[in-house]
């Protein structure tokens, strides 16, 4: 099949969903013809669909979010970029207290048919302000889905979906993600939120996976596999709806999980995850649950210190055999 | 100058909405409002003059005031009632209650109790209205406490680059609660802040409904034409408190009596009739049928039922 | 011993440091003499120390925090106010990218000494943008601490502590905690962060609990006792840094836990909670974790919504129940 | 008019700038310096007219592209240049790399990455020198860019309600990325934003170190007076690419050459040897010394260890 980047696979999907649907269009800082997007993800666009409809904004992050609410309830499918997810910050009141609450305090009168794109993680020495992950807090904001594509095949059909959709949708792409190359089929697919990927199957252990650290995880499995010991590994794609059937069946199987994903350890993602296991699946486990996350540290610029805070492989494959 | 049909709408629209806010404060006195209230009261002539100039299929965006903005835009005074009470009749389901009405049907696309909020809400509205092409406008209200807010500078500076068809109304009641405007800002007229985005900006009586009216006429219009956004600063002033419990002690005497004097509503009338455009009969009248259809909310409103406390879980997602 | 309210407990302590350090000043919405605070905890104080450091600040709650920090790094001790915690959205860049990054990314030259005290909580009908309760979004922000006491007395001893310290503090306070009353020396003091309260000992199940919910926690352990049934409560007092060692302690005893807080259950302080006790304390374990929180909703405005979904003390009954 | 010794002292502070600054652009090109980059070349006369009427006591704050800011200010070139490396011996111990250098023994209160983020930190730089009772006053930069973040107006009205002493310096480079200054704004001159909130705002050409200097001058003196902020839009160019990576193909050809032109560097020189206050070989002798110091920091620099890996975890708290 033909393989595209995660970057590529991205921009086909936009392209696409705006040239079947007339109300969808773009807006966010230099995603227009002067620069594409931070990340080129939005790039040609602007030239095939006009300024108008991808859309360069001032730097006022709250009032592109404001301004995307605001179209979406009056029949319109904002797409909006957040230029580096640290930036959120800016934008919380309209993400949170807006579009996440506007269809529950109007009592279902309106939708609101928003994507917030935004990249995510660490790994590029860009420091403390563009290097974070904050998924953990979208997640504990109910009104808001949360999708987290680790591949182009994903971020295709996951985009298509969020865009389609009724719902605010926050879109995470990972920085180091976009170059990655993988199969993309030419149709139009859609991918359905809340349905867990099995990456790999095992018996062993379940590693539970977000983002760039599927790929991590995914690595892990393979050494740790070479060493005889068998990893099943998880990736949920989306984090709203969150698909707890698919980790409770796994963890039923092997009686062990590994959590990793890239934000800061105490209160994040993967505390959720492991607190659904401990709810919901603690009868079938035979070791402690295990975390693998960003010791809670903001993101330092130096290499050796960037690298020493982020998960990898050996990180994962040391938790694994801690719960073994 | 408008029309006779005009005037007498708007004069019907401000006994509305001052009768209808009475009406809150004797219920709330009554132990049978929930939560707080913001009471418009006394700034009748803002929402009146400005909604007068809009169509069904215009927009409006709203503040946590936000009553007088939802009737004179056209709402069911039922419905809003209903919200205000908590009750599942209501426009939000009892969900929202009186900081967060909604009426999709007429364009009143929400108050939100987050102040500043609703201003780029207002910016999006005009954007997809252009992006539509439609000839639509949208007002969005705000207070003068709001102007300070981050989203009031970002949300006019997109909508002047843009040329989006938004009219900017701030209602400036000199106080922010117990903050009075010179404390928290060094200009006097907030319309001035305009020439930050190279875009008009006017400064009007906001107790006389037809110098409101007359200002937003002429936004309106340009907006309409494509040829963008206005900032209209509405001086006005609130009789009663801040919120529900609010004894106004921060205000000087002679200026709550001095505001009293130039209440919007006997202003009004008193130049309508001088205009002959009213008779003493026709304003009894009028008023009279304000009078009924206020209680009639309050009759919808108090014998409908509560939501059941299982709602709460609905509408959390489309 | 004297009795004070919750908020004149807070006011006497903002008080006497202010009398103690002239280095610690007062910022926020309507906190001076025209209003004195939106809960009137700084009521009297404008009077006393002047408009200069009783200091009323338009509605600008990113430059509310942004001046404070810039204050902090310059030897001031500012205690900043948000009216309500839903505002903090508006000020999540200077509070967690800021406030809680500038010692790390400057190598540790400067502190931070700052507190932000806001209130959260559900119950008095003000609907979605007033009543929502977000620790966990700092929780998971290294950089802050997070203080959250449940008693006047712990609400003076830890304001002093949070003052007097050099970190940020996100110092959050409970709507319906204001009135309420309890001892309060007179005396001088103030409470370590991190160092749990056993509010009552109990064998068959360990309660833990924040802000207003312990006195739900109370109320329901007191009429657990009367069914025979002995439940422990543990107040953590402050989230960051959280008395890991005393929940773990507990667990061992009781072998099981209820975690009751108010914010939203996904991703929310509780998921924390039962992260560490499946990491650190598996073994101990008789029952699985069962946590009590508000159902993943924005808060409703009418009162049988909102009842609904706040935690109550049936809900913690039925909850310890079904771990036992 | 500065003094002999001010004027030869922001020529050497310029030069500094424009040295340091090849250096790294020639050090990325090696693959010496991780992450990104923003360059100050072209900007030089901002930073150096500014700083020159600072005092050491007095406080900046700056942004992403802050290693003029810095220079000018008075930091050691070594532990800047260690920093943007990653090194332990730069100033942030390589926590904080290029975007967030701070010598806060300097009065340097650090640069922030995200942008218009650092001027509500100046204005808590100025309430604190009010607070303490002190003469200093502080200057806030900031780009054409930040200007339209919501900081921007929260934080400027903050200051000038308070009437503190703060400098507001809105580097106007004409761009923000790829994004042309009228593309997100109808005004042609920020500084008349400065209306909204009641202070002065001057427009000077931000390429002559002279008129950046005497502006400065007023505003400071102002400040240290007690008669509260000033905005000070300074027109400049940057000569290089926004960062790393950018060719800056977005800007037109003429018009990079027109500002290559106006270049801050030969102007100030003329401008110097023009009154007399430098001969051709007090200038050859003074860059000679620059290029040296230059030289030295990049020995210290690329000499300097990186950081033990564990240390990523100190100083998380104080
Ligand atoms: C962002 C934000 N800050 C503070 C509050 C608390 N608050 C509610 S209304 C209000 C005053 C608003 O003043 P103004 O904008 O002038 O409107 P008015 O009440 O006078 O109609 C404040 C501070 C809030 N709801 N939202
Ligand atoms: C709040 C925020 N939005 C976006 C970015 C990404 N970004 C970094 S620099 C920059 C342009 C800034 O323009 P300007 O303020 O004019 O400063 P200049 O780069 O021209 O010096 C942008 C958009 C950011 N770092 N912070
Ligand atoms: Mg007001
Ligand atoms: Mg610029």
């Amino acid at each position: 099949m033909r393989e595209l980047t995660y970057r590529d696979a991205l921009r086909e999907a936009l392209r696409e969903e705006m040239v079947r649907d007339k109300t969808v269009f773009l807006l966010g800082e230099d995603i227009g013809r002067y620069w594409s997007g931070a990340f080129k993800v939005t790039k040609g666009l602007a030239e095939e669909f006009g300024d108008e409809r991808v859309r360069d904004t001032p730097i006022s992050e709250s009032a592109i979010i404001g301004v995307a609410v605001g179209a979406a309830i009056t029949g319109m499918r904002p797409v909006a970029e957040i230029m580096f997810g640290d930036l959120t910050t800016l934008a919380m009141d309209q993400i949170c207290n807006q579009a996440a609450k506007i269809c529950y305090m109007f009592g279902g009168q309106t939708t609101v048919p928003l994507v917030v794109r935004t990249p995510f993680g660490a790994g590029v020495n860009i420091a403390s302000h563009h290097s974070q992950s904050l998924e953990a807090w979208f997640m504990h904001t109910p009104g808001l889905l949360v999708a987290a594509p680790s591949t182009p095949f994903d971020a295709k059909g996951l985009l298509k979906t969020a865009i389609r959709g009724n719902n605010p949708v926050m879109f995470f792409e990972h920085k180091l993600l976009y170059p990655i190359k993988g199969e993309v089929p030419e149709d139009d697919y859609t991918i359905p939120f809340g349905v867990a990927d099995v990456k790999i199957e095992g018996e062993d252990a379940t590693i539970f996976a977000t983002l760039y650290m599927v790929h991590k995880a995914l690595a892990a499995a393979n050494e740790l596999r070479k060493q005889g010991i068998s990893v099943e590994v998880i990736d949920p794609k989306t984090l709203v709806p969150l698909d707890k059937q698919a980790i409770i069946k796994s963890v039923k199987k092997t009686g062990r999980i590994v959590i990793v994903t890239e934000d800061c350890k105490t209160a994040g993602v993967s505390a959720e995850v492991a607190a659904i296991v401990a709810e919901e699946a603690l009868d079938y486990l035979d070791a402690p649950i295990k975390r693998v996350a960003e010791p809670d540290t903001p993101i330092p610029f130096s290499p050796p210190l960037e690298q020493f805070v982020i998960p990898n492989e050996k990180t994962i494959i040391k938790a694994v055999k801690e719960v073994l | 100058m408008p029309t006779k049909e005009k005037l007498i709408e708007m004069y019907r629209q401000i006994l509305r909405i001052r009768h209808f806010e009475e009406k809150v404060y004797e219920l709330y006195g009554q132990n049978l409002v929930p939560g707080t209230i913001h009471l418009y009261v006394g700034q009748e002539a803002v929402a009146a003059g400005v909604c007068a100039n809009l169509r069904k299929d215009d927009y409006i965006t709203s503040t946590h005031r936000g009553h007088g903005h939802c009737i004179a835009k056209g709402a069911d005074l039922r419905k809003v009632m209903a919200e205000i009470l908590g009750r599942k009749t209501g426009y939000c389901k009892g969900k929202g209650g009186s900081m967060h009405i909604a009426d999709f049907s007429i364009g009143m696309l929400g108050a939100t109790a987050v102040v500043g909020a609703g201003i780029p809400i207002a910016v999006g509205a005009g954007l997809s209205i252009r992006l539509r092409g439609t000839d639509q406008v949208v007002a969005g209200f705000f207070g003068d406490g709001a102007s300070n807010q981050g989203t009031f500078h970002e949300s006019i500076n997109m909508a002047a680059i843009w040329s989006l068809p938004v009219i900017f109304v701030c209602e400036n009641n000199l106080y922010a609660m117990g903050t009075r405007q010179s404390v928290v800002m060094k200009i006097e007229n907030i319309a001035d802040r305009a020439v930050a985005y190279g875009i008009p900006g006017v400064t009007v009586d906001g107790n006389d409904v037809l110098a409101v009216y007359e200002a937003t006429e002429d936004a309106v219009d340009r907006a309409r034409h494509g040829e963008g956004p206005t900032l209209i600063e509405c001086k006005t002033y609130r009789h009663k408190g801040h919120s529900r419990f609010d004894p106004a002690t921060y205000r000087p005497k002679a200026e709550v009596e001095e505001w009293l004097k130039k209440d919007p509503i006997p202003r009004f009338k008193a130049k309508l009739q001088e205009m002959q455009m009213l008779t003493k009969q026709e304003a009894e009248k009028l008023e009279q049928e304000v009078i009924l259809a206020v209680e009639e909310a309050v009759k919808f409103g108090t014998e409908s039922p509560f939501p059941a406390p299982e709602e709460a879980l609905e509408n959390v997602y489309a």
